[in-house]
């Protein structure tokens, strides 16, 4: 059996850091399903927005960590705009991702190909300074072993001319650089 | 009037065809765009769901260009309008956030550059009047589903261009060219663009319930602002019909194409051949080319 | 001379323990002006306070210090002794040497010295006060009822009852308020026209109740007791004195299709109306907006054509009347909030999406489907109904974040009705909790439940959307933790209730205060609860805060009450404590103007002799019955011609002094 | 008199409406300072107003011998008026002298620059005289000189007279030497910044809008003193306190300032007391810049005439950036019917409190 | 007496050696305006800038000083004089500072009454005075019968050479003693003053009395008393307060006006009695308990002034109370001019033909 | 103007100067001990932080003895003439409590608090006042608990600042 008067104690740390990095206060959620209900995703989540929300308030936010639903959820802000308590939901979703990364959670098969597609994005602006979206294809296919899923799109795109096929490079590629390495310098170089 | 031009990365790849557009309609109405000189990603989704730093610094880096410019920005991409106008909010609430960016940047930002969406740049800075008095082919007789996704409305505070639930620009630009609006419950239901490599599945799921909508409300049509979702309506459409047992044929498109037909610029020079869901037959059908 | 006496209170042992007593009287015996001190151990008890009175005698003093304990608790106690031995109670000043010392630091050498101090600063303030008279205010033994719902009905009836003229001040042109709106009301089911009408005859029969119906507060002038009162009588077209309300004019009107408030716009009205059948008065008005005679230039006249009395006349125009009333009981009710910020709700644009007032009308029977639940979008008797609950309340992100208290009980009541009305119908509830705080209100809850059949879904519904011909409701089951969609032929919002519209303006004339939502605010919370800041307003019903009909018949009884006890007084004392203007130091520049919260200042003409000459000069002036003695005045005027008695800057300043020393 | 003038001029005897004598643009121009034409023209109006019972009073300047301090005049008849003068030394704002005419029983012109406009509408604001009661001559003002500036450039020669240009003025000197300096050198410190030269309300005005001389530099010094820790700040203060004579100068000439009773002049309650010390100093100083918070129109009179240079206008600009940050009001002075935004509140309004 | 020459590094030296035995006033400059007021540094002294705001006077008649200390708290009250103390220097005293000086002196230390606060300061203050180093246009002291190099009153007089230098004058034997002390202490820079150092000194004294001199014509003393006679009622002051703004300018920067108020503050059982300085100009000065006013309004105070200075000083003590310094003139924020009022009361004086000598 | 330098420089010599200030001095000493204790003035409305302070007392909750609270009818007769009168008294703080805003008494009158001290508080830090030793705060009648604690925190911080001497006019 859960013991809440032990969980809300020990967890309590971890929610104030996911209050302070969402900048919201999860105390005021009072479980009334609003985020839940309009989330698009909620039906293939494991625990919807508002658990996620119940997970922190009784000091099991750590749980959280190891959901499919922070991966799944697509910020698309919805629970946020309509929360009646003001909490940054979408933004406690995403403050959660950054925590699982931070602490190098596993991230559950089925959504790990965010992680992979959010790391090539990344890399790919850092080493161009705009986003190489033909290469952002291939090394999605080439990272998760899917060589043919969309090929049947990528071909008419090539074709019509959407797709370069050469990344442009802008000439401020030194300051993005500067950019990264600063960040990664402030956040304690957790990447 | 002008305005630093922000194309972003999907203008200058898949949404070849906003950007073309785009420029044509400015042109067409007086809005004078300069690009913001070597501008570079406003990190999408994706920095800012794994760093909150790099998610302010990078789109940072070219408002203090824009800056520098002195001229306001104008993002047509609803995702580099979301990224650029978060990372202004976020620094006019914090200054020593601010301050840090700059560290970062290595750029002076004082936050006085506003950040439009293009559809906000014709509809207060140019006027509807004016689009109205320039229309050469309105749009009559064509029923469009305006679809303005999530980026481009929420949250409120973050982004001010419209209502988060029932926001109408989009609507009213198009009614100015001449359109007729579906009036439809899923403008801002999200189509799941971010999970469209990641999560096709879900992402085929949730269009497919956005083009069940707008079929039912009798849309021949869908118009974004977005390049998200416009590529997701569009390349998903298939599956999504497919899944559904049912065949949709919803051309989408950029507003900026359906207002330079109205405002009568060659239909070849709009990129309409570079859709998935080919729009030409029904224009031609409208005889709107 | 002044002659101070201090008199330091033990409180048994609730000072004496950690304050040492003697010590704090020996220390104000060296006190300028102090010329006696001594110490007790009960001052308010008769011995004490006869202490007081022997010793004012004994060594002649004029002013009194006592050390006690707060002066919320003992001051007026004080104030009354010292008068009864002749002192003017304002030359009474209290040091809380209890609540302020003892009973918050324990260390008794510290505690004697703050004590010392205190004693001091009163010291100090008391030797700069002065004499102060309360006023005697008149009464003007007529009441103001604004609103005639079921509260003003109540307290006109009331104050009526104990024989003083009431006046109802009520915007339509019946009296009755929402609750005629009603179809049955929760827990007993009753029908609520059954029980209200009568109470309509009753208030329009009174003798002493005087029905200002279709009318409106223009201005409200002057103070407790003497309140001059500027009704505005709005042009009816119909010279009530000769209508009979036969009905002749509203059944012929060509004119028919208007949509009828009464109804919540479900139904319809023609241009000349009453609001519904059982109306008081009974006599229409012409609704001159959508009224051919006044649209088309004196065109039609059908009804004054078969008016059989003659009573028509369009030549009526708005009257202003000035009236004098000594109390006002504010009953303004409440409107339904109209949700335009929820639109993934879809109230207004999907038409059978409804609050619960209108619902109310659809199973009325004397609403527009005489009591048959139709869908408004085709009239079809809905199979499947979803009653929302918290529509628009307790959500602060919206700016609304109170209960709005009445809904969870009457929509268990309207599922029940729909339930009774179409037993195949399935109702659905939608709620985040259930508060049926109320005799009985729980069992009728459990009814729903268990008899009804009524299915509970706990979570806030996320979005409404058309499908086919029907709407689907989707949300969260938080008890399943699973999406739900229920597929509704209606959905019932039960939309917050909220202050009408035009409250704070409203508020604003009268001169009362209202919180962020612009409920009216009571002067207490607790322990005046029908009183507003202002003398002689007082509140009923939900202009005041949401409430269900016995609670707000209850509270219109209450502010009745408070309005014959005033009424039996001879006449009003007035605060002694209230501002003044130092004629000569005031420029008239009038900035203390617009910070009175009570109106009191008003400008007045003086004459004055500057040299040889006689000049005239307009400085501010403060008329007693309405100032309340905020002091906000004597802040803003720049030059401290403005004072507040009894607080005074010099006052203040020798406290300040006495305290830092 | 200059034609546009005399066309405009209200007929004798007819009452001006009240509607008309608050409209904010002016319906009469004037040529401006520095047209050949422009003291003629004022005079002119002047006298016609005397001369068409429009006013029984007019406050101006008169010639004196020391060309750079001309004197403030009251004119009571036309004939009076040949010898009154506009020129770029009327530095003293003589909106203060209404206050005397609180009784008078006739109208009252004022001739006025940007700052002192500012002041008579204020005093008019804080209802010390009501709008039909003075007539407003507004002269769009290219900027004043000062004296002492144009003293220190000549050095040891006596100054004779000074010829004004757009961008430079013209010393000649007792001896007959001339020399030129650039206008902004000897314009008065508050005029360097001046953003509002214009009256803001008038019933003549002389001259086109002029543009003012848009300097940030107050705000900066006053940002700079912010970002001073608080001993600095103290510091800072108790140096230029440290100089006060207390003569009330600062007070005498405020616009905002109309008490006839002063709470620095009470006995009872005893606010000031006449020691000369820090506290007092600082007492006086503090109390005089927050009791005209909210109604200081900013002409700086008070930094100008403080003989011992107390940089007052770094007090009562601070006071003026904060209420107009807070609660967004206009600058006192430049609208009719505004009160001060103390006595008026907002449930939004910021919070400060705890 | 003796001449010396001293460098200014020398002045600096002898400023710096006298801050340590005595409280030290001396031209300064604050916010671009020119004070007397205590040093701390010799870096603070400048003698080059434009005749000091404020006025010498407050070196011997402060703006406020405490003059009683009192306990009221015992059985019997404790009262006692507080008296000045320690030794005062100030330096760069001006002529009209000096002459201003020896009008202080008459009212604070002639007839029954000596002021014991005045008499102390005055005793304990070496004066060094400057020769004028210009003269302005509002200094107006040759119409009181001196000039800018007039160094009578003082203990030494400082007139500043043409290469930088200073020629040092002593005019007293305390002025002696000091330089005598200076010399003493051995002050680099201090010497005793050549031939040429003297004439050079000489025609720098020659050259500020001929700049004196441009105001000689334009204003005199002639007749000023006695037109001033006759016209007490005369209109003229009403147009005059019209202008006057009633402030304490012109009194307060006044190197003469030596009127002061007596006030008390009380600090529980504690209380000091102080005097400061008080204007005529201020209502107050003449209100009396019970709100009567023989002083109503601005007119009959600035008259009051003005005769004070121009007529009242004279019947009493035979001399003006005014040296034309010429702040008055200057710094009145709405240039109100004594001179234009001794003008005036010549010209009436004139026109009546009253005999200035009778 | 040179704002900085000199200010700069005196400012040094301010400190050092507070440095030295002999603690048992003036009105702050304590009556036996001869040790410094902060003397805090408290101006509170009648209605709402006075009873907060008499629910503290009621509730016995203990808060230091420092704070000495004088009575105002309402938060808005609080003039900003009585926090430098304090100062120059030798109060070593000065707080200001009123009711919350929305639950005036008197309808409006702290709103006028709020606009007046906003400004006023800014301004005192901006003449040299340290920001520590003027406060304001929103006390309701049932804040008996906030009512301590404020007067907790502020002594402590006023205590941790030392006597001060800006504006004070003690014998």
């Amino acid at each position: 059996m859960l013991n809440l008067q032990a969980t809300i104690g020990a967890g309590r740390e971890f929610t104030d850091e996911i209050n302070h990095e969402a900048g919201t206060d999860i105390n005021r959620c009072y479980q009334c399903g609003t985020c839940s209900g309009g989330c698009p995703l909620f039906y293939a989540m494991d625990i919807g927005p508002r658990q996620v929300m119940r997970l922190l308030q009784t000091g099991l936010g750590e749980e959280a960590l190891r959901a499919r639903s922070i991966w799944i959820c697509a910020t698309c802000d919805t629970c946020t705009v309509r929360c009646p308590r003001e909490i940054n939901v979408a933004g406690v979703m995403e403050a959660l991702r950054i925590q699982a990364r931070r602490r190098g959670y596993r991230i559950p098969a089925a959504v790990r190909k965010v992680r992979i597609l959010t790391d090539l994005f990344l890399g790919s602006v850092r080493r161009s300074g705009r986003i190489f979206e033909l290469g952002l294809v291939q090394g999605m296919k080439m990272r998760t072993g899917e060589l043919l899923k969309d090929v049947g799109m990528g071909i008419p795109m090539l074709l019509k001319g959407k797709l370069s096929l050469r990344p442009h490079r802008i000439r401020g590629r030194a300051e993005i650089e500067r950019i990264y390495r600063k960040v990664q310098e402030m956040e304690g170089g957790s990447r | 009037m002008k305005l630093a031009y922000y194309p972003g990365c999907s203008l200058c790849g898949t949404a070849r065809e906003y950007n073309i557009s785009t420029i044509k309609v400015s042109e067409k109405l007086g809005i004078e765009l300069e690009e913001i000189p070597d501008w570079s990603c406003c990190g999408a989704t994706s920095a800012h769901t794994s760093s909150p730093l790099l998610g302010v610094a990078l789109p940072a880096r070219n408002l203090a260009i824009a800056e520098e410019m002195g001229l306001d920005v104008a993002a047509p991409c609803a995702a580099c309008y979301h990224n650029l106008s978060a990372a202004r909010v976020k620094m006019d609430r914090d200054h020593l956030l601010r301050k840090r960016i700059e560290e970062i940047i290595d750029r002076k930002y004082r936050g006085k550059v506003k950040v439009l969406p293009l559809a906000e740049v014709i509809l207060s800075r140019v006027g509807l009047d004016a689009v109205r008095d320039s229309l050469v082919h309105p749009l009559a007789g064509l029923k469009m589903a305006a679809y303005y996704g999530c980026l481009m409305v929420r949250p409120k505070g973050i982004v001010d261009f419209d209502d988060p639930e029932n926001p109408t620009k989009l609507d009213q630009i198009m009614e100015a060219a001449g359109g007729e609006m579906v009036d439809w419950s899923h403008k801002t239901e999200c189509c799941g663009a971010s999970l469209s490599l990641t999560g096709t599945e879900l992402c085929v799921d949730l269009v497919g319930r956005i083009l069940e909508r707008a079929a039912e409300e009798g849309a021949e049509c869908i118009v974004t602002a977005c390049p998200f979702c416009q590529a997701n309506l569009d390349m998903r459409q298939a599956e999504a019909a497919t899944k559904l047992k049912t065949d949709f044929r919803l051309p989408v498109l950029y507003f900026t194409q359906l207002l330079g037909i109205a405002l009568g610029l060659p239909a070849g020079e709009l990129g309409l051949d570079s859709h998935v869901v080919d729009p030409r037959p029904l224009l031609r059908e409208k005889g709107l080319i | 001379m002044k002659r101070i006496g201090v008199f330091v209170c033990h409180c048994g042992t609730n000072i004496a323990a950690t304050v040492d007593v003697e010590k704090v009287a020996e220390s104000a015996r060296h006190l300028p002006h102090v010329v006696f001190a001594t110490t007790y151990k009960f001052m308010c008890a008769d011995p004490g306070q006869k202490l007081i009175a022997d010793a004012i005698r004994e060594h002649a003093l004029n002013r009194v210090v006592v050390a006690a304990c707060s002066p919320h608790m003992h001051e007026r106690t004080f104030r009354k002794a010292v008068e009864r031995a002749g002192v003017n109670p304002y030359l009474m000043e209290v040091a809380n040497v209890r609540e302020q010392c003892s009973w918050v630091h324990r260390d008794k050498p510290v505690g004697t010295e703050k004590a010392a101090a205190l004693v001091a600063a009163a010291v100090a303030k008391v030797a700069r006060n002065v004499p102060l008279e309360s006023g005697k205010l008149p009464v003007e033994r007529r009441a103001l009822v604004v609103g005639g719902g079921i509260a003003g009905i109540q307290a006109a009836l009331d104050i009526a009852e104990s024989g003083y003229h009431v006046t109802i001040v009520e915007r339509e042109q019946s009296v009755g308020g929402r609750m005629a709106q009603l179809d049955k009301t929760f827990p007993t089911l009753d029908c609520s026209s059954c029980i209200l009408t009568p109470k309509m005859v009753d208030v329009g029969h009174h003798p002493m109740i005087e029905i200002c119906s279709y009318s409106e507060i223009e201005s409200v002038e002057g103070y407790v007791g003497n309140f001059e009162v500027t009704i505005r009588r709005k042009a009816t077209s119909v010279d009530p004195d000769v209508c009979t309300g036969c009905g002749e004019c509203w059944n012929r009107c060509p004119v028919k299709k208007l949509p009828s408030s009464f109804n919540m716009d479900l139904g319809h009205r023609p241009a000349i109306y009453v609001d519904f059948p059982q109306a008081i008065p009974n006599v229409p008005v012409i609704d001159r907006a959508n009224c051919t005679y006044y649209l088309r230039d004196g065109k039609c006249r059908v009804c004054e054509k078969v008016c059989p009395t003659k009573a028509i006349d369009f030549t009526l125009e708005d009257r202003l009347v000035k009236e004098r009333f000594g109390a006002i009981v504010m009953a303004t009710g409440f409107q339904t909030a109209s949700l335009q910020q929820y639109p993934e709700w879809g109230l207004g644009t999907y038409p059978d999406v409804v609050t619960g007032l209108h619902f109310e009308r659809l199973v009325s029977s004397t609403g527009p489907t005489e009591g048959k639940i139709k869908r408004p979008s085709d009239g079809k008797e809905p199979k499947s109904v979803v009653f929302v609950l918290c529509a628009g309340s307790r959500d602060e992100a919206r700016g609304r974040s109170y209960c709005s208290k009445a809904c969870c009980m009457y929509s268990a009541k309207q599922a029940i009705l729909l339930r009774e009305k179409i037993p195949q119908a399935q109702a659905h509830v939608f709620y985040m909790d259930i508060r049926t705080a109320g005799k009985d209100y729980e069992e009728f809850y459990m009814r729903a439940k268990e008899e009804y059949g009524v299915n509970y879904i706990r979570g806030r519904v996320a979005k409404v959307y058309p499908e086919k011909d029907h709407l689907v409701v989707r949300g969260e089951d938080t008890l399943l933790g699973r999406p739900v969609a229920v597929e509704a032929d209606m959905v019932v919002l039960a939309a917050a209730i909220e202050p009408r519209a035009d409250a704070a303006a409203l508020a604003q004339k009268v001169g009362i205060s209202y919180n962020r939502d612009h409920f009216f605010s009571e002067a207490h919370p607790k322990l005046r609860p029908v009183e507003s800041n202002t003398g002689g307003v007082f509140l009923a019903g939900c202009c005041q805060g949401p409430k269900d009909i016995p609670e707000t018949v209850a509270q219109a009884s209450a502010a009745a009450a408070k309005v014959v006890q005033m009424f039996s007084k001879d006449a009003l004392v007035s605060e002694a404590q209230l501002a003044s203007v130092n004629e000569a130091w005031c420029i008239g520049c009038f900035l203390c103007q617009p910070v009175c919260p009570y109106k009191a200042i008003q400008p007045k003409e003086i004459e004055e002799r500057r040299g040889r000459d006689k000049i005239k000069r307009t400085v501010s002036s403060v008329n007693t019955g309405l100032c309340q003695g905020c002091g906000a005045c004597a802040v803003a005027c720049p030059s401290g011609a403005m004072r507040l008695n009894g607080f005074t800057d010099e006052q203040i300043l020798a406290e300040v002094d006495a305290v830092c020393l | 008199m200059s034609e546009a003038i005399k066309t405009a001029a209200p007929v004798e005897g007819e009452p001006m409406p009240a509607e008309l004598k608050t409209a904010e643009i002016p319906t009469r121009r004037g040529p401006a300072p520095g047209d050949p034409e422009f003291l003629g023209a004022l005079r002119d109006c002047c006298r016609s107003l005397l001369a068409e019972g429009h006013v029984q009073r007019i406050i101006a300047y008169r010639e004196t011998p020391d060309s750079l301090r001309p004197e403030v005049a009251f004119f009571a008849s036309p004939e009076e008026t040949g010898d009154l003068v506009w020129d770029l030394f009327c530095n003293t704002n003589i909106c203060k002298y209404l206050l005397d005419y609180r009784t008078f029983e006739g109208r009252i012109g004022v001739v006025v620059k940007g700052c002192d406009a500012r002041g008579v509408v204020q005093l008019i604001n804080d209802m010390q005289i009501p709008r039909d009661k003075v007539e407003i001559i507004g002269i769009c003002c290219p900027g004043q000189i000062d004296p002492a500036k144009v003293e220190s450039a000549a050095g040891e020669a006596w100054v004779s007279r000074v010829v004004a240009g757009p961008d430079s003025v013209e010393i000649v000197t007792e001896e007959g030497t001339e020399m030129r300096v650039p206008l902004e050198s000897v314009l008065t410190d508050r005029c360097l910044s001046c953003r509002k030269p214009n009256p803001p309300v008038a019933d003549v005005v002389f001259g086109e809008d002029q543009k003012g001389r848009i300097s940030d530099e107050v705000f900066e010094q006053i940002a700079e003193l912010e970002r001073m820790s608080s001993a600095e700040r103290d510091a800072f203060w108790n140096r230029h306190f440290e100089r006060c004579i207390r003569c009330f100068a600062c007070r005498n000439v405020c616009p905002a300032c109309s008490c006839t009773k002063c709470v620095f002049d009470q006995q009872e309650p005893d606010w000031l007391a006449g020691e000369r010390n820090q506290a007092n100093q600082h007492f006086f100083q503090i109390t005089r810049a927050v009791h005209v918070s909210g109604r200081c129109t900013g002409c700086e009179e008070c930094d100008r005439v403080c003989p011992v240079g107390i940089p007052l206008r770094l007090m009562n600009k601070k006071l003026w950036k904060d209420v107009k940050d807070l609660f967004d009001s206009p600058l006192p002075g430049t609208k009719l019917g505004v009160r001060s935004p103390l006595v008026m509140w907002d449930p939004k309004d910021a919070d400060s409190f705890e | 007496m003796a001449e010396k020459l001293v460098t200014s590094e020398g002045l600096f030296t002898m400023v710096e050696k006298l801050l340590g035995r005595a409280q030290v006033t001396a031209p300064r400059e604050e916010n671009g305006i020119a004070v007397f007021g205590p040093v701390n540094s010799a870096g603070q002294v400048e003698l080059d800038g434009p005749l000091p705001v404020i006025p010498e006077k407050s070196v011997v008649f402060p703006q406020s000083e405490t003059l009683l200390r009192m306990d009221l708290g015992g059985e019997v009250p404790k009262v006692e004089a507080v008296e000045p103390e320690g030794e005062q220097v100030i330096l760069g005293v001006r002529p009209c500072g000096l002459q201003a000086f020896a009008r202080l002196d008459r009212v604070f230390l002639e007839g029954a009454f000596v002021d014991p606060q005045y008499r102390r300061r005055r005793d304990h203050t070496l004066i060094i005075a400057l020769t004028c180093p210009t003269v302005k246009r509002s200094c107006f002291c040759r119409a009181f019968g001196y000039g800018p190099s007039d160094g009578s009153g003082a203990d030494l007089q400082l007139t500043r050479l043409p290469g930088g230098s200073f020629h040092l004058e002593t005019l007293t034997e305390r002025g002696g003693e000091f330089v005598a002390e200076m010399e003493k202490e051995g002050i680099a820079g201090l010497t005793d003053a050549g031939a040429e150092a003297g004439s050079a000194a000489r025609a720098e004294k020659a050259r500020v009395e001929r700049l004196a001199e441009r105001s000689a014509a334009a204003v005199s003393t002639e007749g000023v008393v006695e037109g001033l006679d006759g016209m007490y009622d005369d209109p003229y002051w009403a147009q005059l307060a019209e202008r006057c703004i009633s402030c304490g300018i012109c009194t307060y920067l006044c190197p003469t006006c030596h009127c002061f108020d007596i006030c008390e503050k009380a600090r529980g059982p504690e209380a000091e009695r102080y005097r400061c300085w008080d204007t005529c100009l201020f209502s107050n000065y003449t209100l009396m308990a019970g709100g009567a006013n023989p002083r109503p309004t601005v007119r009959e105070r600035l008259r009051n002034r003005l005769y004070h200075k121009l007529n009242f000083f004279n019947h009493r003590y035979g001399e003006f109370l005014c040296v034309g310094c010429g702040r008055c003139v200057e710094h009145c924020p709405t240039n109100i001019d004594i001179r234009k009022v001794m003008a005036k009361a010549a010209a009436r004086s004139r026109a009546q033909g009253v005999s200035v000598n009778g | 103007m040179p704002v900085n330098e000199s200010a700069a420089a005196e400012a040094e010599m301010m400190t050092e100067a507070e440095m030295t200030t002999d603690g048992a001095s003036g009105a702050g000493a304590d009556a036996g001990t001869g040790t410094w204790e902060p003397r805090i003035v408290a101006f509170c409305c009648n209605w709402c932080s006075y009873a907060g302070a008499d629910l503290a007392g009621t509730s016995r909750k203990q808060y230091p003895a420092n704070i000495r609270i004088v009575r105002v009818p309402c938060s808005g007769r609080i003039n900003p003439q009585y926090i430098l009168r304090a100062f120059q008294r030798g109060a070593d703080g000065v707080m200001v409590a009123g009711c919350h805003p929305g639950d005036c008494h008197y309808t409006t009158g702290n709103y006028y608090t709020r606009r007046r001290f906003s400004v006023v508080q800014r301004f005192l830090e901006y003449v040299g006042l340290h920001p520590d030793r003027f406060s304001g705060h929103w006390i309701s009648g049932s804040e008996g608990e906030k009512f301590v604690q404020t007067a907790r925190e502020f002594t402590e911080k006023v205590r941790s600042l030392g006597p001060n001497e800006k504006m004070r006019d003690v014998l």
